[in-house]
């Protein structure tokens, strides 16, 4: 990366105590499939194989893999929507593995989503307004209206789009809501799930430099995912390498992309196209050749 | 194909997103316009009749249509006309009866059983599809056996055959719905199931609500047409354009227009409604602008 | 493919038997002793006592229910309340019957919708195409009675071409028969043609809008082929799904029909046993319809694995 | 590369594939493709980037003869060994070229094969169709050589299989095999390996690239991500708003881009160019949807540079036999890319 920036995280909060932002423990998931023969039940499918890593708090952690990885499996059980088979999932030292709904309001305070599709991750139904405000309703936060337009001047918008539907947006404009209505209730935490996969390139830019600002005005922790890689060099510190539902390699972004120590990681950054790669004569065919198991 | 794919297939796509308003197509104009005629007859009905519909006068029996009497007389002396304004009451009457109890049992059935665990709701739909064994007709004919005829009997039978249909279209709404990225980031800001269900499926499957409405209404005309005119809808002497058709039967030789007047009538009201049905659906999802 | 078909044969056999508890509960929470009923309000006590006792109405419901499903499943139902005469003969006529007519009504819509119902789609956008739909939309509105009385008006009153109503067993006099059976036929016919080609077009419109058709043109086929080829087989499974609910409205459409040309069929017997409060005829003759609807919503779902290679299992 | 809008085109020369002139499509009222011209000579591999409504795929489906119902190409596209126009041309003519002279690989592959038939047999159908094979056996023996070429194990059981048992990868590649089937003269690609993994989308290039080579056919490749672009193209055409706006060899378009919004572009997309606070470089505003960008300059709403005279519509400039701008402001040619904007200066490293 051209440019890392120096020092250390933003140092935590007082009176958060040192503990990380979300730490996973041999988390599992396995789901079982109808059966399709008589005699015996389909194999189960392995969705997460023992995952392992700490966040510590503030820190940019990018999670990278191909789909069927696991990477969305692994976010809704970091979200507190799905259980994992077994391990501990804990969000600021809390663990909520095997916790029921009503005692997961301290997940929701301090951890939200951000989704990939513009034309899906807004209710076609909800006037904007109320689309940001909903989970400062969820949580029974007061003075909505101020803090609603007090967030979409954040994210660049002005405060009249409260009054307007989703598909009056460009997907851009719809992104800044999602991430709009992820801030409302003050969360510690951003969980991004592909946030620009579905953008223009012009419009991604844009705003992949509002996560930025966000994250360091507001000093929040950040979990993006993402399947390109490029895109997760540029935005984070760290970055976990996963395949076939495990963490092949954790590490620095400078060290996992400078000098990739798995095999699988190998292959995955060696089949990046990149502009400068492609321009120092780099072929279809050498992208290719790396990638023979 | 498991009846998730056949509900795929029979249920819409619930489209995430409503882009401008569609123009209003021919089917809507037509079919609203039609429909506006029906509940004018029935009010109008309310207000005035030419004559009184249950008047019996032999003195004036199988008179063809006049100036006193625009579509002529029945056996009985009664006059077509105002039986024809009269019976549009029972029709609208028992449609709104039937979709009424079809919709107040069967959306809530079709959210709970979309947004319940996979069993549960393949469970609901199991039962489901066994009410589809028995079309409203054949329900009606056996509360009709059991607690005699009458058009409440056709009205209750119609709206519990009715269930199913809503039933099904609106789970595979609320299914779509719930796989929807808002509904997960409602989920995830805390929302629980039953704000989900009404802030979140409701207005979304309301566009399928609506047209299935219009459409059942179709089918509880028809099928309270059909009942009234094998003796198990309306009971004499209310008017109803089935019944009138059955009386009809035996002097097709001397006065078919006793049976052209309801017949027509009945297919008209069918043919409004029907439109009306597909003008709606063009109208909130575009994607189901060839469905059916 | 076998564990779908064993999965299959099971909801089909849960299904008839709660449909039989259904049918069977319904007529049994009847208000007053079908006995009674049966006898008429005159009835003396002890004649009621006995025809309770021959009819076996005084044992516990579950025996008289496993007694009444013994009855169906080996084709020997029990005596009528009223004539006292076996059902068993006279419901397999009457089945005879409706089958003839609501088979021949079906063949008559397949043979109109399917064409039309794709000519409807191919031609969605131009004028053929919507007067198509207008009238298909209007013969939908046509409740089979009304069409089945103009029948008669035009046919036997105005041209006397056919005879009103009646009916002839084929093996006595078959041109009869077959003159007896058209308008009936065709008024079941046409309406369902009707509802039958809206499905038509909608499933054949959706598969015109498929990547694979498009491919198919890319690869140098003409639409018309395209469609034929590639389009008609994956058409095939929402439109046999709706044949099957069809069939089943057409079953209790045959009831009206049957009233309208007198026709001894399972509808009109079932007409006479309500009418004549013959309670056991009627609980038969709904299982009957019953039994035939979930058997055709079975074979349905047979039909779909020979459509659609994706069910058979096996693959990634 | 002759000049597109305005000036009069020189005559196509023997060796191009194909030439296309002054074509638009249009839906209502509404522009989504205006005035775009272009020629590609045999063997040539072109890219053709764009953001969305930027009319690439129209443009793709014009020359195929599939638009969308409802939309009018006008204009002219012309194939070389085809005495007809490919525009407006009825469906008895357009379906001897489709697979034959010209052939099409589509984004999605889950659904660009029919799920009701064997992979085997949607591969034969082509060979059948034009006649490339004398019959069904050598058709479907032809299917199973083809499969092979892709890369599919085991390519006989695969040629018996149905395409839901394959993943997105092997079906590209199935559609690949129907596309290459009769050695195309051109072969269009609408963002093929949009839809795929990293690790396979190298492998589908490569196969791309290498089927194209070996057959010495022509190909045109739409997609809006320009390291695919650079990696698999010798040339490359930028559109925006319906309009061509820059084309030149890949080096030269992406070192020293003249168009502004390709500069932008550029910019843009290369995320390892940060400016001191670590943020990206932007174009400001949004994509308009398809149809209403503005008149003029399609691209004056967004750019920094642009005056009055960009209310009027800029004149194509040849720099040279295959590439050209429409920019009034373009970015000094000689001079290094303006300092302004950060562009993609040194060969990125990884």
């Amino acid at each position: 990366m051209a440019e890392q920036p120096t020092g250390a995280p933003p140092a935590p909060e007082p009176g958060t105590g040192p503990t990380e932002a979300i730490s996973v423990h041999d988390v599992t998931r396995v789901y079982q499939r109808p059966r399709t023969s008589l005699r015996s039940a389909s194999p189960p499918v392995h969705a997460l194989r023992g995952v392992s890593f700490a966040i510590p708090q503030g820190q940019r952690f990018g999670i990278v893999g191909e789909s069927g990885c696991g990477k969305s499996t692994l976010l809704r059980i970091l979200a507190g929507l799905d259980r994992p088979t077994s391990g501990s999932v804990a969000i600021d030292g809390r663990d909520l593995t095997g916790l029921p709904e009503r005692r997961l309001t301290f997940v929701r305070e301090r951890l939200q989503l951000v989704f990939q599709d513009p034309m899906s991750s807004l209710d076609p139904r909800m006037r904007v307004g109320d689309i940001v405000a909903e989970p400062l309703v969820a949580q029974g936060h007061g003075n909505r209206r101020e803090r609603v337009a007090e967030l979409l001047e954040a994210v660049g918008l002005r405060a009249d789009a409260a009054d307007r539907y989703p598909h009056q947006f460009s997907g851009g404009q719809r992104q800044r809501i999602s991430i709009a209505r992820a801030l409302a209730p003050r969360p510690k935490i951003i969980v991004a799930d592909e946030p620009v996969s579905a953008l223009d390139v012009s419009v991604r830019a844009q705003v992949l430099n509002l996560i930025a600002d966000l994250v360091d005005e507001l000093s929040l922790t950040l979990v993006f995912v993402s399947h390109d890689l490029s895109v997760v060099r540029h935005v984070c510190d760290r970055v976990a390498v996963m395949h076939a539902g495990q963490i092949v390699e954790t590490g620095s972004t400078e060290q996992v992309y400078e000098d990739p120590r798995h095999s699988y990681t190998r292959r995955l950054i060696a089949a990046v196209p990149t502009l400068g790669r492609a321009l120092s004569g780099v072929s279809a065919a050498d992208l290719n050749r790396e990638q023979r198991p | 194909m498991s009846v998730q794919e056949r509900e795929a297939t029979v249920a819409s796509a619930v489209s995430a997103d409503r882009k401008r308003r569609r123009p209003v197509t021919g089917s809507l104009l037509v079919g609203g316009l039609i429909v506006a005629a029906v509940i004018g007859m029935a009010l109008l009905s309310f207000v005035w009749t030419p004559h009184d519909p249950t008047l019996v006068d032999p003195s004036v029996r199988l008179q063809e249509p006049s100036s006193d009497y625009w579509f002529g007389t029945d056996k009985f002396g009664r006059d077509v006309f105002s039986q024809i304004l009269v019976g549009s009451r029972t029709t609208l009457f028992v449609g709104f009866v039937a979709v009424g109890v079809a919709a107040l049992i069967g959306v809530p059935l079709g959210i709970v059983a979309g947004m319940a665990p996979r069993w549960c709701g393949e469970l609901l739909m199991r039962g489901n599809d066994l009410l589809l064994a028995f079309p409203a007709l054949l329900l009606a004919i056996m509360f009709a056996a059991v607690y005699g005829a009458g058009t409440l009997v056709a009205m209750v039978a119609i709206g519990i055959a009715s269930i199913p249909h809503f039933a099904r279209l609106i789970r595979g709404g609320t299914l779509q719905i719930m796989r929807t990225e808002y509904v997960i980031a409602a989920r995830a800001a805390g929302r629980g199931p039953f704000a989900i269900a009404v802030r979140h499926v409701l207005p979304n499957v309301s566009g399928l609500v609506i047209v299935q409405a219009s459409v059942g209404f179709a089918i509880a005309v028809l099928a309270e047409a059909a009942l009234s005119f094998l003796g198990f809808g309306t009971p004499p002497p209310t008017p109803s354009w089935g019944r009138m058709l059955q009386e009809s039967q035996e002097l097709l030789s001397i006065a078919p227009r006793l049976a052209v007047f309801p017949g027509v009538a009945i297919a008209v009201a069918v043919l409004g409604f029907n439109l009306l049905g597909d003008g709606l659906r063009d109208r909130f999802d575009p994607k189901l602008e060839d469905r059916r | 493919m076998i564990v779908r078909l064993v999965q299959r044969i099971a909801i089909l056999l849960a299904s008839l038997a709660v449909s039989s508890v259904l049918v069977f509960a319904f007529m049994a929470v009847l208000p007053g002793d079908p006995a009674r009923v049966a006898l008429g309000t005159s009835a003396s006590d002890s004649a009621v006592a006995q025809l309770r006792q021959e009819f076996g109405l005084d044992r516990p419901l579950v025996a008289q229910y496993l007694s009444w499903v013994r009855g169906l499943v080996t084709f020997a139902p029990g005596n009528s309340y009223i004539s006292h005469a076996p059902i068993g003969p006279q419901l397999a006529d009457r089945l005879q019957v409706t089958l003839w007519l609501v088979g021949t009504g079906m063949v008559i819509a397949c043979l109109l919708a399917l064409p039309l119902g794709t000519l409807m789609a191919v031609r969605h956008r131009k004028p053929s195409g919507l007067v198509l739909s207008a009238l298909s939309q209007v013969g939908v509105a046509i409740p089979a009675f009304l069409a089945g009385i103009l029948l008669i008006t035009v046919f036997a009153v105005g041209l006397g071409w056919l005879p009103a109503n009646g009916w002839t067993p084929p093996d006595q006099d078959p041109v009869l028969f077959l003159k007896q059976l058209v308008m009936p036929a065709l008024s079941l016919g046409i309406v369902q043609a009707a509802v039958v080609t809206r499905y038509v077009r909608s499933a054949v419109l959706d598969v015109l809008r498929e990547d694979y058709l498009r491919t198919a043109r890319a690869k140098g086929l003409r639409p018309t082929r395209a469609l034929l080829r590639h389009g008609l087989r994956n058409a095939a499974v929402p439109v046999v799904t709706v044949l099957a609910l069809q069939l089943a409205t057409l079953l209790v459409g045959s009831v009206v029909i049957e009233r309208v040309f007198v026709i001894p069929g399972l509808g009109s017997l079932l007409l006479d046993s309500v009418a004549n409060r013959d309670l056991i005829v009627v609980q038969d003759v709904v299982m009957i319809i019953a039994m035939a609807v979930l058997l055709v919503n079975f074979l349905v779902d047979m039909v779909y694995l020979l459509i659609d290679p994706r069910l058979r299992g096996g693959g990634s | 590369m002759t000049p597109a809008p305005g000036t009069a085109p020189a005559a196509a020369t023997q060796d191009d594939v194909l030439a296309v002139r002054n074509l638009d499509v249009t839906v209502g009222g509404r522009t989504l493709v205006e005035d775009v011209g272009f020629t590609i000579r045999a063997g040539e591999r072109v890219g053709l980037i764009g953001e969305s409504g930027s009319g690439k795929s129209l443009t793709a489906l014009s020359v195929m003869g599939l638009l969308p119902e409802g939309l009018r190409a006008s204009g002219s596209v012309r194939l070389a060994g085809v005495d007809h126009d490919l525009v407006g041309a009825d469906e008895a003519r357009m379906s001897r070229v489709r697979g034959k002279e010209i052939a099409m690989v589509f984004q999605e592959p889950m659904t660009a094969l029919n799920p009701t038939m064997r992979v085997g047999r949607q591969i034969a159908e082509v060979l059948l169709i034009h006649r490339t094979r004398p019959d069904r056996a050598s058709a479907r023996a032809a299917a199973v050589e083809l499969l092979a070429q892709v890369g599919l194990p085991d390519p006989g059981a695969a040629a018996q299989a149905y395409p839901h048992q394959f993943s997105g990868g092997q079906r590209q590649r199935v559609v690949l095999a129907i596309a290459l089937a009769n050695d195309p003269a051109l072969l269009v690609c609408d963002e093929p390996t949009t839809a795929l993994d990293v690790t396979v989308q190298a492998r589908v290039l490569d196969l791309i690239v290498r089927g194209v080579q070996d057959r010495r056919s022509a190909m045109l490749f739409i997609t809006h991500d320009l390291a695919v672009v650079a990696t698999a193209c010798e040339r490359v055409m930028v559109m925006y708003g319906g309009r061509l706006v820059e084309s030149g060899p890949v080096r030269e378009v992406f070192t020293r881009p003249r168009h502004r919004y390709t500069q932008g572009l550029i910019g843009a997309s290369d995320l390892t160019v940060v400016d001191d606070r670590g943020r990206l470089a932007t174009i400001r505003g949004s994509v308009p949807p398809a149809g209403r960008f503005p008149a003029g300059c399609v691209f004056r709403n967004r750019c920094d540079h642009a005056t009055e005279v960009c209310a009027t519509r800029p004149e194509w400039i040849p720099t040279g036999p295959d590439s050209g701008y429409a920019c009034f402001h373009p970015v000094p040619g000689s001079a290094a890319p303006g300092a302004t904007t950060p562009t993609n200066q040194e060969a990125g490293r990884g």
